[in-house]
């Protein structure tokens, strides 16, 4: 039996909240962006998921193009935590608060 | 591979991004071939190259605008809405390097680098402007974001340009994650990308549908982000405070204009059936937004950061124009109009803004902090810039007859035929709520004495990009009726 | 023959322009000159307008259109057109008044010479007297109410300038400022006065107002009573002010502060009879309101009395005078009140006469005196002066009401009158009162010129006035002792009757019928025994002190101390309404500060509070922040459903 | 002759010249000052040409009329008719006043002065000269921010409070008018497909306005109004706003800002509204007389100069308001007039402390005394502007006051005018007091080197003198030009189209 579209849905529904609360739960700079990249990954499954539901490339297409802005992405993103790990020393997202109010 | 084929394009329509492109090419190349020591004259030349360049982007509007059409196998939405964007953003573009390049410069920051990201981001706009599908949307943003999330952090010698940069940077793909989840729903729902055949399947879908709900909420959250509308405003702030000052009077309305873009793009033209649903959604997004922006800038005295929250408050502003859309086929010439007045907004708001900020990196240029005490006295020390900054903020607080009076007029003209009367009450309320800080920095300029003296430096092109946004923000505010009337064609 | 009106009120007014702008450059010490000339012009043109004025008909006047000061034009959805034109109108009222104000005010101008000689503001004095003669002039030749309100006003504040003359006299300022104050309380309701008559008759101008009364006020007519009550009483608020009536008399005695020439003119002769003037003028409405009259009688009466107690006790000259001038208004007044409205200005005229007279004659004495203005500091003066003893004698004799002398004639009518319509009481109080007067004045009489002298002979020496100030006390004189006879006789009937008669034809008063001579004859033995008896009191008491008024004093020390306290009517007023105010204005002061600002400093403070709190949302972790808009988009949606009212059929439906 | 842009000229003129001013670099002070007094005396004589070739009709003259935002409908429209041709005049000549008055005493920053200065005088007369609602306001948004400079610039100590308030509290206000103005325009295209602004043609909707949205509308535009003139309970801005700006602001500010508020109520509320402003009638009398009493009552216990003659500013503009809504010709023609002579008036009382303030840097009551003696011509000429301003009748003061008292007399309900009457009392104790605590009494010695007026300050009290003693005298000229408005305007009101409502309030 193949699992229907729900399963595919719901898989890609509990990645992105499992992705969601990473980001709102971790410290660490680094594994806020790895669960971010959960996220993407968890909409790529819903894409691609659809795309097959509805017999349409499209939904493949368009996760490749996500995967490739997840990459510029992460390239971006790495290159400024590096940056400012180097200035401050840290990738501990709660001693980086200097800008608030 | 029998049914692969590519549908055809007429270049016509993307001659401004292929010029863009063309720069950044150019641009590139420039960096390849130039040596670091003569980096200052190059920067000087690369400037040039980018106004040139950016400018007859500008002007090749003017031979394409006949031109317009779906193409692309409808990618490329070359229509009034195209064009009006186009415009906003080329000029923000144009601005931007001329405030940017001397003090760029005078921060040792490498200025070629800076505008050869600076011309990725550009073209990121100018792709969301034209999009006609939800990949050539994605595809836009994302460019501009990331080369923006650069230009956020570049400033190298900044402990808070960084922090801005990462912060923006860690939201901006969170959001983007809820972006594209929302597309994909969105093409789980219609069972397309494409923005027409999306309003053609949705307006067969039942309204009150979960999934539609969903997957509206999605996208007005992921795109709330991107034009910094509360509550997915939190980056702004700091980024916009941690940035470099002509960044932040880029990003401040370039990517929010891309993100207005894209909004309009995926729900105007896209879920117009759905309109129902998601106009609620957002006249929601815009009495919070306008609100919070308004009275949090209230206690800032930071001029940059004052700057921050008003720049919420004014993505409120233009929400209003959004929320005014009203359903019906009779409504097209109000919904014109009332899409025409957020348009117009981001075009008053672009020279406003770009010239208030131009003003901060002018005040950075000589020395000065951003803080409100600096501008003490500058009506004695600097009479033209306190004008020019008096002109700034009076169009932001909505003086007539600047630019921003009128954008606002129209915004509120849009929301009484939209029958949201109280809403544009509370657009006045703000107004004057907002009137007390704009006026703050004024009254600082002339009513106290200075403290020091300035000192001074040599900003040509700064200065001439003050002078193209304070004639802009008078002029184009006294004869705003051609800007208008293009923006009001926004839907045909 | 229309055309020279104008010539009276003109010639002062020129001359005070003249003396404005000249008087301190160019004329110095011969600032008087204008305003001599200028009365003088307006004596003569009075007299001319006099005779012509005399050869008129019943109800016919001499009229003057200048200009049209006022005119808000006429529209179609509006029927009462509003026009007020300066128009001068001279009927025989008019004509008789004018006599009085400037020959009077020629006569003072004319003393003032030798008065004000020497005075640092010389010019400014005799620039302000043509003005107040021109007010005056111009109040008794308005044809309309709000023209005699316009001037009205501006009598008040020569009176006010006048007054606060020595302006660097603390006294003088607050005298000038109660005077004025005072007169702007009746001023309330003679200004409403004047507009309820315009909304009710459509016009100002006195013969179309009382030319409607016969259609519109009578039966069936679409005026009430209770209008015509409500005009009668309104103006008579002006002239309560005006006229220094009870309860509004406070001002008048201490206008005393002023230069004497100014009590003589203003304060006794002409200003402070306009409201008697005006009550006279506005007959035809009082002949129909029972009930306002009634009020203008008792008003009346009880200032006659008020003024004559008070007046017995007081020290200052000026002052006694003063409240001898409140009381003989009371006279006027409660003559009005009872009907007899030519009586009323009968006495008007003779007192004009007489208390000018004698205000000068205390000028006199001041000025010889050196500025002493204490009666128990005076006696013995008639041998240094002997022509301001006396002029004054005959001033006292004529108020008194010594039979044959103008007082007499004119106070006999009144009492008469009020007996005769019906007002024993007041008929018999005004008896009283007239015992008082001659008492008072007497005792002024006595201690001033006659027995010895109390002041301080070394240093003292009193002397005759100059004949500037002594010439006009003579001329004074003549008319207090023959104006009475010459036109008051026989009374009821005598000229004043005929000539005042074809502009007042008030039958109210003649109704009752022709006054019966044995009644006449009554009331004149009466008011001459109680004259005599108080000159006889007045003899005993201070010139042979039985009964001692010293010990008298002592033993009705009560009586004493309430009549020197004025009633206390000063000090009841200064708690009521000085105090009052100020501390009601000082209250709204304060809510204008903490609450009206306040609360616009209030929002402004929340906005900054709720600022403070809000800003602090941005906490500067980037986890809170993905949590912000986590949580947003719950909210929006949650705020979404709820409006929409379709929440759970949203969500499990 | 009528298609001279007599009106563009006159507006635009204070502006060239402050360009001119602005970019000429390298000008003395002294030429400074000359071009501005050429560029107001020259405003004030083509203001004079308006004043002479006005008709005794309802049409408006001098009229401009071109597009200007054609899409939207918004049109460049100028014109005069009595009612403007008034405001016009008294706006240049207390230009000219608030010009001269500033010669010397304003030390710092003159070439921004009188650029800021000739600005204001722009918008002032294009405030008076507009009939189309969108350019009125932008004119009337415009006089705002060089009045707040003038306040906070060249003000007194506590002067950025004060700029800021004043700024703050009218702009509330007006935003509130901008959204209402936003609102005809919608409704009126909705009506009849026609997009405009124009306040003859929206006066002329088909129908009339329906009656809910007219008491919104009015509303809207009556507070911004308001907090102009001020009424009670919106005044608090107008002392600071006085006590803090320097003499010239002063009269300008009290000379024509002021009159902003109640020409709008005319022009604008009454015209478009003639059903709400009847049901808004009652209140607004009572806060009318409440602003009448009050003000007195608070500026009797002033200890600053300013502050009790601005308090008096509230209650002379309530006579204003009072009269404008008694809803016929007399209170009306009282309103105008009175806010004419509240021009003369007020901005002579804030010379003549301004006079003071010259000599002895102070503006406390209590620092004088007996200045007459040192000042006597001073002293004559305060005498006219207190006495004025007291309503003595034969000055100015007191033709616009009877004649809104006596509209107000004219209603069925005669409580107001019963009350207001009782401002002549209060009016004379805090005028008279403050006049002889300063100026009566003993000399001071610290007084002793007080020089009476000097030319300027005398050249600028003349004008104003002379004028208190002309409309106080002969008024006829200003009636005479208010009359065609008169009827115009109060014609639909006191018509049959309300008369229910008119019922209860004309009698």
């Amino acid at each position: 039996m193949h699992p229907g579209l729900e399963w595919y849905l719901s898989l890609s529904a509990v990645l992105f909240v499992i992705g969601l609360i990473g980001v709102l739960t971790r410290r660490n700079v680094l594994v806020i962006f790895m669960c971010v990249e959960m996220m993407l990954n968890a909409v790529n499954i819903s894409f691609i998921a659809f795309g097959r539901a509805i017999s349409s490339a499209t939904g493949q297409v368009f996760a490749l193009f996500v995967i490739t802005v997840a990459a510029a992405e992460a390239a971006v993103g790495l290159a400024i935590v590096i940056a400012l790990a180097r200035r401050q020393d840290t990738v501990d997202v709660g001693r980086i608060d200097t800008l608030r109010e | 591979m029998p049914d692969v084929s590519f549908p055809p394009i007429h270049y016509v329509t993307v001659v401004p991004h292929l010029i863009v492109t063309g720069l950044a090419v150019v641009l590139l190349l420039m960096d390849a071939v130039s040596r670091r020591s003569r980096a200052a004259r190059v920067g000087q030349i690369a400037s040039l190259v980018s106004v040139i360049g950016y400018g007859a982007a500008l002007v090749s509007l003017l031979f394409t605008y006949d031109h317009r059409q779906v193409t692309g196998g409808g990618s490329i939405r070359y229509d009034y809405m195209a064009i009006f964007f186009l415009i906003v953003m080329l000029s923000t573009a144009l601005l931007t390097v001329l405030v940017s390049a001397n003090f760029v410069q005078l921060q040792s920051m490498s200025l070629l680098e800076y505008l050869v990201i600076l011309s990725f981001s550009v073209l990121g706009m100018m792709v969301v402007a034209i999009a006609g599908d939800l990949i050539m949307v994605f595809i836009g943003i994302e460019l501009t974001s990331i080369a923006v999330y650069v230009l956020t952090g570049f400033s190298r010698q900044s402990r808070i340009s960084h922090e801005g940069a990462l912060k923006y940077f860690l939201l901006g793909s969170f959001a983007t994650g809820i972006l594209i989840y929302g597309m994909a729903w969105t093409f789980g729902i219609a069972g397309t990308i494409n923005l027409d055949a999306i309003r053609t399947a949705g307006a067969s879908i039942a309204t009150g549908n979960p999934s539609l709900l969903l997957a509206l909420l999605l996208l007005v959250v992921g795109l709330g982000f991107k034009i910094a509308a509360v509550p997915f405003h939190m980056w702004t702030p700091d980024a916009y405070h941690g940035a470099p000052t002509p960044v932040t009077a880029f990003m401040s309305v370039g990517p929010k204009a891309a993100g207005f873009a894209a909004m309009l793009r995926v729900l105007v033209n896209g879920w117009t059936p759905a309109a129902d649903q998601w106009v609620p959604l957002v006249i929601v997004l815009s009495v919070i937004t306008m609100t919070f922006g308004n009275i949090v800038a209230v206690a800032q005295n930071n001029v940059k950061r004052m700057l921050a929250y008003s720049s919420i408050a004014h993505t409120g502003y233009m929400l209003v124009g959004l929320a005014s859309y009203q359903v019906g086929a009779s409504k097209m010439d109000f919904n014109g109009r009332a899409i025409g007045a957020l348009l117009f907004y981001t075009f008053a708001y672009a020279f406003t803004n770009i010239g208030a900020f131009s003003i901060l990196t002018w005040m950075q240029a000589r020395g000065r902090g951003t803080n409100i005490e600096s501008f003490r006295g500058l009506a004695t020390t600097a009479p033209g810039a306190a004008i020019a900054m008096t002109i700034f903020m009076a169009s932001l607080m909505g003086v007539p007859p600047l630019l921003g009076f009128f954008a606002k007029y129209y915004i509120i003209v849009a929301a009484i035929n939209a029958n949201l009367t109280w809403l544009a009450v509370i657009v006045a309320l703000n107004s004057a709520v907002s009137a007390y800080f704009y006026l703050r920095v004024v009254a600082v300029m002339y009513f106290r004495e200075p403290d020091r003296q300035i000192v001074p430096q040599r900003t040509s092109w700064l200065g001439l990009g003050l002078a193209v946004s304070s004639l802009g923000t008078v002029l184009f505010g006294v004869f705003s009726g051609p800007v208008f009337d293009l923006a009001r064609k926004v839907l045909l | 023959m229309e055309n020279f009106l104008w010539v009276i009120p003109a010639a002062p007014l020129a001359a005070f322009i003249i003396t404005l702008l000249f008087g301190k450059s160019v004329l110095k010490s011969q600032a008087h000159w204008p305003a001599i000339i200028g009365a003088g012009i307006a004596a003569v043109c009075a007299w001319l307008t006099f005779f012509q004025v005399r050869g008129l008909n019943a109800g016919e006047a001499l009229n003057n259109h200048l200009f049209t000061w006022m005119n808000t034009g006429a529209y179609s959805f509006d029927t009462q057109q509003f026009k007020v034109a300066i128009n001068l109108r001279a009927d025989h009222l008019t004509a008789l008044m004018l006599l009085v104000v400037t020959s009077v005010g020629l006569l003072v101008i004319i003393y003032s010479v030798g008065y004000m000689h020497g005075d640092g503001g010389y010019y400014r004095f005799f620039a302000f007297l043509p003005l107040f003669v021109f007010s005056m002039l111009m109040l008794v030749l308005s044809d309309n109410y709000l023209l005699l309100f316009v001037f009205w006003e501006a009598v008040g504040l020569c009176s006010y300038f006048l007054v606060g003359f020595w302006f660097r006299r603390e006294s003088a300022n607050k005298a000038a400022l109660k005077a004025f104050w005072v007169n702007r309380v009746g001023d309330v309701g003679f200004g409403l006065g004047t507009m309820l008559v315009w909304t009710t008759f459509g016009t100002f101008t006195f013969t179309d107002v009382f030319g409607q009364l016969e259609k519109r006020a009578g039966i069936g007519g679409d005026i009430t009573k209770g209008t015509i009550t409500a005009i009668c009483l309104l103006l008579f608020c002006g002239a309560v002010g005006k006229s220094a009536q009870v309860p509004l008399h406070v001002w008048l005695p201490d206008a005393m502060e002023g230069p004497t020439p100014v009590s003589a003119l203003i304060h006794a002769a002409t200003m402070v009879t306009a409201g008697i003037y005006l009550v006279a003028r506005s007959w035809p409405l009082f002949d129909l309101s029972p009930g306002a009259r009634d009020v203008v009688a008792i008003v009346g009466i009880a200032t006659a009395f008020l003024g004559a107690t008070i007046g017995l006790v007081q020290r200052d000259i000026k002052r006694v005078l003063a409240y001898s001038t409140v009381s003989q208004l009371g006279y006027m007044c409660f003559a009005l009140g009872v009907g007899a409205y030519i009586p009323a200005i009968f006495h008007l005229m003779t007192h004009a006469m007489f208390k000018g007279l004698m205000f000068l004659g205390s000028g006199s004495v001041i000025h010889g005196m050196h500025d002493e203005q204490d009666l128990f500091k005076m006696g013995g003066l008639r041998k240094q002066m002997p022509i301001t003893a006396y002029t004054f004698l005959i001033g006292a004799l004529a108020i008194s009401g010594v039979t044959g002398l103008a007082g007499f004639w004119s106070k006999d009518e009144i009492i008469v009158g009020a007996y005769h319509a019906g007002y024993p009481v007041i008929a018999i109080l005004g008896l009283v009162t007239a015992a008082l007067t001659a008492f008072y004045m007497f005792r002024l009489y006595f201690l001033a010129f006659e027995g010895t002298p109390r002041y301080d002979q070394e240093h003292v020496h009193p002397h005759e006035s100059p004949a500037t100030m002594t010439v006009p006390l003579v001329m004074l004189a003549i008319p207090s002792i023959v104006i009475g006879a010459l036109v008051g006789i026989p009374p009821d009937k005598g000229a004043i009757h005929a000539f005042l008669g074809k502009a007042i034809r008030s039958d109210l008063f003649e109704s009752h019928g022709s006054v019966a001579s044995s009644t006449t004859l009554t009331f004149g033995v009466l008011s001459t025994l109680v004259a005599v008896g108080g000159i006889f009191l007045a003899f005993a008491m201070y010139m042979r002190l039985s009964p001692n008024p010293y010990t008298l004093g002592d033993r009705l020390h009560w009586l004493w101390t309430f009549l020197w306290h004025k009633w206390y009517f000063d000090e009841v007023y200064h708690v009521l309404f000085v105090k009052g105010t100020l501390a009601f204005a000082m209250a709204c002061w304060a809510f204008d500060r903490y609450v009206v600002d306040g609360a616009v400093n209030g929002v402004a403070t929340v906005v900054g509070r709720s600022s403070g709190r809000l800003r602090r949302v941005q906490t500067g972790f980037v986890a809170n922040y993905a949590l912000a808009i986590a949580l947003g988009a719950v909210l929006i949606v949650g705020v979404y459903l709820i409006a929409r009212g379709d929440i759970f059929t949203q969500l499990f439906g | 002759m009528d298609h001279f842009p007599l009106l563009s000229v006159m507006l635009y003129l204070p502006t060239v010249v402050a360009l001119l001013v602005l970019f000429v670099p390298r000008l003395a002070p002294d030429t400074i000052k000359y071009a501005a007094l050429f560029a107001t005396l020259a405003t004030f004589v083509l203001s004079l040409i308006v004043v002479f070739s006005s008709q005794q009709t309802a049409s408006l003259r001098w009229e401009e009329n071109y597009n200007w935002l054609p899409s939207v409908g918004i049109r460049y429209h100028l014109g005069t008719d009595g009612l403007s041709t008034i405001f016009l005049l008294l706006t240049t000549l207390s230009s000219v006043i608030a010009l001269v008055a500033s010669w010397t005493s304003i030390r710092v920053n003159i070439r921004a002065y009188y650029v800021t200065f000739l600005i204001l005088e722009t918008g002032m007369l294009g405030v008076f000269m507009t009939f189309d609602l969108f350019l009125f306001y932008v004119f009337w948004e415009l006089v705002l921010i060089p009045m707040a400079l003038i306040i906070g610039v060249w003000g007194s100590a506590n002067r950025v409070y004060a700029a800021i308030k004043f700024f703050l509290f009218t702009l509330a206000g007006s935003l509130l008018m901008l959204v209402a103005i936003v609102a005809m325009y919608t409704e009126y295209f909705n009506r009849t497909g026609t997009r405009t602004l124009d306040l003859n043609t929206l006066i002329a909707i088909p129908g009339g306005w329906s009656h809910t949205f007219q008491l919104w509308t009015f509303a809207a535009f009556f507070i911004s109004f308001a907090i102009k003139v001020p009424m009670f309970p919106v005044h608090t801005w107008l002392p600071d706003a006085h006590v803090e700006s320097p003499t010239a602001g002063s009269v300008i500010l009290a000379a024509v800002l002021l009159k902003l508020g109640g020409y709008g109520m005319i022009r604008f509320n009454l015209a478009l509204f003639p059903y709400a402003s009847h049901k808004f009638a009652t209140p607004i009398l009572i806060l009318s007389v409440i602003a009448i009493i009050y003000g007195a009552l608070v500026a009797m216990v002033q200890p600053d100069m300013k502050k009790l003659v601005a308090y008096s500013s509230v209650t002379h503009m309530g006579f204003v308001t009072l009269g404008i809504f008694s809803f016929n010709p007399q209170g009306f023609q009282g309103a105008v007039i009175t806010m004419f002579s509240h021009g003369l008036v007020t901005g002579g009382l804030f010379l003549c402390v301004g006079v003071l303030y010259e000599r002895a840097h102070t503006r406390q009551i209590s620092a004088f005394g007996g200045i007459a003696n040192r000042m006597p011509t001073y002293a004559s000429v305060f005498m006219v502007f207190m006495l004025a301003a007291l309503g003595l009748p034969g000055l100015s003061g007191f033709v616009g006051e009877y004649l809104s008292t006596l509209g107000s007399f004219r209603l069925a309900n005669k409580t107001y005018a019963a009350i207001t009457m009782f401002v002549v009392i209060f009016a004379a104790v805090y005028m008279m007091w403050l006049y002889k605590r300063v100026i009566f009494g003993e000399p001071r010695e610290e007084h002793h080197g007080f020089a009476d007026l000097t030319r300027i300050e005398a050249s600028t009290l003349l004008p104003l003198v002379l004028g208190i003693l002309y409309v106080g005298i002969y008024p006829v000229p200003l009636m005479k030009l208010l009359k065609p408005v008169i009827g115009a305007l109060l014609a639909p009101i006191v018509g049959s189209g309300t008369a229910a409502a008119a019922a209860d309030a004309i009698p």
